[in-house]
This record gives C-alpha cells, structure tokens and sequence, in this order.
C-alpha cells in the first residue's frame, strides 16, 4: 500500500525516449489479471511497447503485490496472479468441492513426478503394489500426468511424465522445485545404489523424449481413453 | 492403517479364538511393502538400521496369523512371505564360500533401500499433498476477461480461380443441354411398336440390322436401338409372332414374321 | 475471526477490538479477485473480519487500484476488479484471416465480374441455383462487388457491379481486360463444342448508371449490414 506514486515518476522518465515503465506496468497487470492462464514473458513482450522490459515489469509488480491479498507468482515458467495462499482461510468456501486424490493416486503422481520417465511397471515396483489402470486414468484426466513416449525396452512400455498443467496447479515454477526433491536426491534413492534396473539422476518434464524414449505412435493417444472406457469406475 | 498390530515387540502374543479379527486387518495396507513398512516403523529406529531379520520374522508372524484366521490374503502377501522365509533362512545359515547369487546381506540392503525408497516417496507425495493447491487453497482470477480476437477476414483469390469459376459454371450450363441429348433412349415399347410396323412388310429372313438403320442415323442412339430392339425381338419372338436366327456369335441377327404358327420357336 | 491460527496478527488486533485494516484488505482484495461475479458491500462484510469497515475498505481499495492497469469498479450496485478503460486495447487483438472464397462465392463473383449490372435474379438465371444473400454479404465483405443501383423493371432489384478494389486485387488494370469467349477458350478454361448461341459478355463497370438503372436510394446502402446479421453463418 505504499506505492501510487511511483507511476508518477516513471512517467517523467518517459521525456528521455524510454518506453513509459510505468504504462507498461499497467499494461503487463492488465493482461495478466485478466488472462484465465499463467502468461509466459515472451507473451507479455509481445503485447507491450516496444522496447518495454519486460524482467524489470515483472519483478516490479511481483514486488508490488508481495504483500497483498493477491500476488504474483512465477508457475510452470509462466506468471500468475494468484491469492495469497495465506488466505485460503477466508476462500476455502469459494470451493465447490475439489476431489481429493486418494493416497494412491497421490503415491502414484509422486512417483511419475519424481521419477519421470517412468513406466508403470516402475511405479509398481516403487509401491510394491499392481496400479489399477483405473489411477492412471484419473491423473490422465486430471491433466497432471501425460503418456511421453515408449520405453526402448523389451515390451516397449509407454512412459509417463508431468505436464505444465502439473506445475501450475501445485504452484511450481519448474520440476525442479518439487518439495524434497533435495533430500530425495542426497539420500540416493533417485541416483545410486537402489538396486533396481532404472535409475533417475533427476525427474524431468522436458517435452524432448530421452535417449532410451521412442515417441508414441498414433494409436497410443487413444489409448487412453480405451481404456477408461472400458474400466471407468474401477477407481 | 491405525489398527494396533499384534507384535509389538517383534514377537506374536499368544490369542484367544475370540479376539477380533481386526488385529490381523490387511485392509489398511497398499500391498505388502506397505504392511513390511509399517511393522519397520514399529521398530521404532531409522530404517538405514532397521533388521531385516527381525522384519522378515514380524512379517511371517502376521501372515501366519492371518493364516490361522482364515483371512483371505492377496496373492502378494503370500510371495513376499515365501521371498522372505527364503531370506530368513539365508541370513541364519552360513554363507557358501562363493556364490553366483548375491549374498544374503546384498539382499537384506536391497529390501531395506526398497523400503526407504517408499518411505522417500511417501513423504513426497504427501508435501506435495500439503502445497497450495490451485483451487483449494489459491484461486486465480475469478472473472478473467478473455481477449476480444477481432477477424478481419482478408480474402484470396486469383485470377486462375475467377476465371476457372467463370468458365466451369457457363460450361455447366451448356454441357448439360447436350447431354439431355445424349440421355435420349429407344424405349423398348418404342422399339416394339417399330418392330410390329416392320414385321408388316416382311416375309423372308432379314437382318434385324438393315431394319434398324433408320433409326441409327445419330451415332449415340445406336446402342440403345440394338438393346431395345433385341429385347423386342425376343419378346414377339415368345409371343410366337417371330422367328429368330443368328448363324454366330458376332454375327448379324435374322428375323422372320411367323405365317404359320407351327413354326414358331424354330 | 474465528478461524485458524495463522491469523495471529488478527488475534493480537483482535485484543485492543480493532480488526486490522490493512488485513481486511488483503482479504477484500482476495475476495474481489478470486470471485466470478462482482460482490456487494454485504456479501464482503460477511466475510471480512468482525467489525471492519467494508466501507472505508473499499474506498482505499478503489483508491489504491485508481491509477493502475486494474481498476476496482462498481457494476450494479457491487464491486469488481476490471481492467482499466483505456486499456482495453491490449485485451483486444486483431487477426487478419486469410480466407479463400467458397465455389459458389467464387462464381457469383465472376458472374458479377462478367455480366454487370447484374441482378441477383439475373445471376441466379445464369448459374441455374439460388443464390444465398450470405455468399452476396461475403462478396460485398471483400469490398470487391457493390450496390450500384436498382433496375428499372418490376420489383426494382438491386444490381451489383465489381469495384476498383477487385482490379486491383485481381491484377486487372481495366475490366474489359477480362478475357472474352476466345481467349478462354484459348486458354483452355473452356473446352468442348460451344453451342452457338453461346457469348460472353464485354464487361463494363462504368460508375455511371446505365439507362435501365435509378440510383440507389438511402436506405439501400444499409441493407447489406442487415442481412449478414440475420443470416450469419448461412454460408
């Protein structure tokens, strides 16, 4: 609440030819208050005067809304005006009901988080436990997780990973930023010595298959949907 | 999951038949790494030094317990069961000098980094269970206003397509005159009144061809003439009123009126 | 007030009974973005914290927001956030569609091109179909055929005419530069036995109305505007 000023001076600084920091402030707000979707930077350049700097906009109205009912905050790469997530007190009641994820569910998006690439059969070995096909398709539906590519290996498994849809929803900047990834990372049970025939330096989302990936085939996209179909309601 | 199990102390008390059956309640597990978490955890010291001997030992308790109940177990439990009885009996044995298998030890770390592994990811999955969700706990703008995408419609087109356009469509129109010509056929009651008038002036063998001439001065008639006359021809042939000859295949057609009706069908 | 103990702020304010200003604010803010229609000075009273000045708050909040890309409003008697007025330009954005004419547009056009001043009757005798007001709105919408006038004859029909935009966009400098009946045939557009009574006219498209057209009145030129309303997406 301090600032309403500072549009003020930037105006004056606009007589030395530089594009109006302050009106280009208001513009990259504008947009980005009244965009439905996180805006990436080069989005917001491309509709701001030429010239505007866009990482200076950006840091100034992050700073500008640090301390507000509404701030803004860097997801999947992209900006967002989001509510203060202390807050969720007083907006809890906006909610129409989220579902909840079960626990497998859950245990099941860590892992494909985590692990990505991974395949099913490794997500099995992680919980020691068969994944019904039924949780996979949730978190397809959810629009979390993502069929890659197929694993170059014997039954060419198909590979799952995160989507940005992912990271926006948990408010994650990239994967790297997964809670605890750190301490996963310094214990080995990602790299190292876990006896096991995968082995994952760091999970990634990159859209580019890895070397052990193939891409998938035209049938795998429906594959999906098959198979909710035919066990919809197995969850 | 909250359900007190029934070694606590790593050894099974003894039970009266009438104890629920709740304590031997797999319900709560997600599959036997699960339960073989649980009962480490039970432990109560840090899985980088939990025995797995002692684990197998809790494991096998419970199984043999939900055994004598009479639970039904999934086919998991029983194999884990059966690996870890196998263990067991590894790591109480002596090792051979020098085996091709891992060594007993190899395969107790094994299990316990499986473990910790699940553990890890447990307690990943539930951070990320805790965070803001979008929706729950932070909500984006809850009146976006879309963009207002204005089209402005720029049209293409050559002179190719205009002209091409112009010709198909003047062509159109008089090509399908023409072709309600070429449409016109020799109706077989048509061939049949021609042929009836014919048969009136004839009576010697004569080619159904020469007869027909008349009507094949246009080119494009000449086949629906044959056609129709043909299936004429057969018709009055049937009926008894002509006789029809043809000397080969290919070759021309003869007809001749019937005078005396006991030649019919010759 | 009642709820959780994240609010410790709000529960020390709470002791000397004055809610904390600049917190009901955070959470007005909150409010007012996160909800999908506007809020009235009621609604948010009942969920801001006991005893604060909805009143007061939205002042400050309004006053705050004044001279940003964002304002806050008030639309029927309840408030919400809306990008500022003279802003709106950069929520709008302007796509040129390249869009290729339909075959029947294509025709009506040539036909226009070719016979001028040509009634819709007229071009509907030519091409042997009816012809749809939408194709003629499109054709007018390319800003390549006109309104030139009204036949005299029974019913007064409207007769079209090309535009210098269409010689300049078909390449033509002059509309008699069309091909007549050889080239086309020259060209191999048209091929076949051509029935004797066969022509193509000399195209003119003199601005000057010939004998057997009045000006157009008026009201004519608004026509066209009308019928695309009522007979959108005919095409």
């Amino acid at each position: 609440m301090e600032e309403t000023d500072d549009m003020v001076e930037e105006q004056v600084s606009s007589e030395i030819q530089v594009p109006d920091h302050g009106e280009a402030m208001r513009i990259a707000e504008a947009l980005l208050f009244a965009s439905a979707e996180p805006l990436g930077a080069e989005e917001l350049a491309g509709r701001l005067p030429e010239g505007a700097d866009v990482a200076k906009i950006l840091e100034d109205l992050t700073a500008h809304y640090a301390g507000r009912g509404v701030n803004l905050v860097r997801v999947a790469g992209k900006w967002q005006f989001r509510t203060a997530g202390d807050l969720s007190f007083v907006l809890a009641r906006n909610v129409t009901e989220q579902r909840r994820l079960s626990r497998a569910a859950m245990e099941t998006l860590a892992i494909v988080a985590y692990h990505q690439p991974v395949t099913r059969a490794e997500i099995e070995e992680i919980r020691g436990v068969a994944t019904s096909k039924g949780t996979l398709d949730t978190l397809m539906e959810t629009g979390w997780i993502r069929l890659r590519g197929r694993r170059k290996a014997p039954g060419r498994p198909v590979t799952y990973g995160t989507t940005p849809h992912f990271l926006e929803h948990f408010g994650l900047d990239a994967i790297d930023d997964l809670p605890g990834l750190e301490e996963l990372k310094g214990a080995g049970f990602i790299e190292g010595r876990v006896p096991s025939d995968f082995s994952v330096p760091v999970p990634s989302d990159d859209q580019a298959l890895r070397e052990d990936e193939d891409p998938l085939e035209g049938d795998d996209l429906l594959q999906p949907l098959d198979m909710h179909q035919s066990e919809a309601g197995e969850e | 999951m909250a359900q007190p199990l029934p070694f606590e102390d790593g050894a099974a008390p003894e039970r009266a038949e009438s104890e629920p059956a709740l304590l031997v309640d797999v319900d709560g597990f997600e599959g036997p790494l699960d339960l073989l978490l649980e009962l480490a955890r039970r432990q109560k010291v840090d899985l980088h030094r939990i025995s797995i001997l002692a684990l197998a030992e809790q494991y096998l308790v419970f199984i043999e317990e939900a055994r004598r109940m009479r639970l039904e177990l999934a086919a998991d439990y029983l194999v884990m069961a059966a690996w870890l009885a196998y263990l067991k009996s590894r790591l109480l044995l002596p090792e051979p000098p020098k085996g091709e298998e891992p060594s007993a030890e190899d395969l107790a770390t094994a299990l316990a980094l499986r473990l910790r592994r699940l553990e890890s990811i447990r307690e990943a999955a539930k951070k990320l269970g805790e965070r803001e969700w979008l929706g729950r706990e932070v909500f984006a703008r809850g009146a976006p206003e879309p963009v207002v995408v204005r089209k402005d419609s720029h049209y293409e087109a050559s002179l190719y397509d205009l002209l091409s356009a112009y010709a198909r469509q003047r062509q159109i129109r008089f090509n399908a005159r023409v072709s309600l010509h070429k449409r016109t056929v020799w109706s077989l009651i048509e061939a049949r009144e021609a042929l009836e008038r014919l048969v009136g002036h004839l009576n010697d063998w004569v080619t159904l061809d020469t007869y027909l001439v008349e009507y094949m001065v246009e080119p494009a008639m000449r086949p629906t003439v044959l056609a129709s006359a043909l299936s004429a021809t057969l018709e009055m042939v049937r009926e008894g009123k002509l006789t029809v000859r043809q000397d080969e295949a290919f070759a021309p057609v003869w007809v001749k009126p019937v005078t005396d009706p006991a030649e019919a069908g010759a």
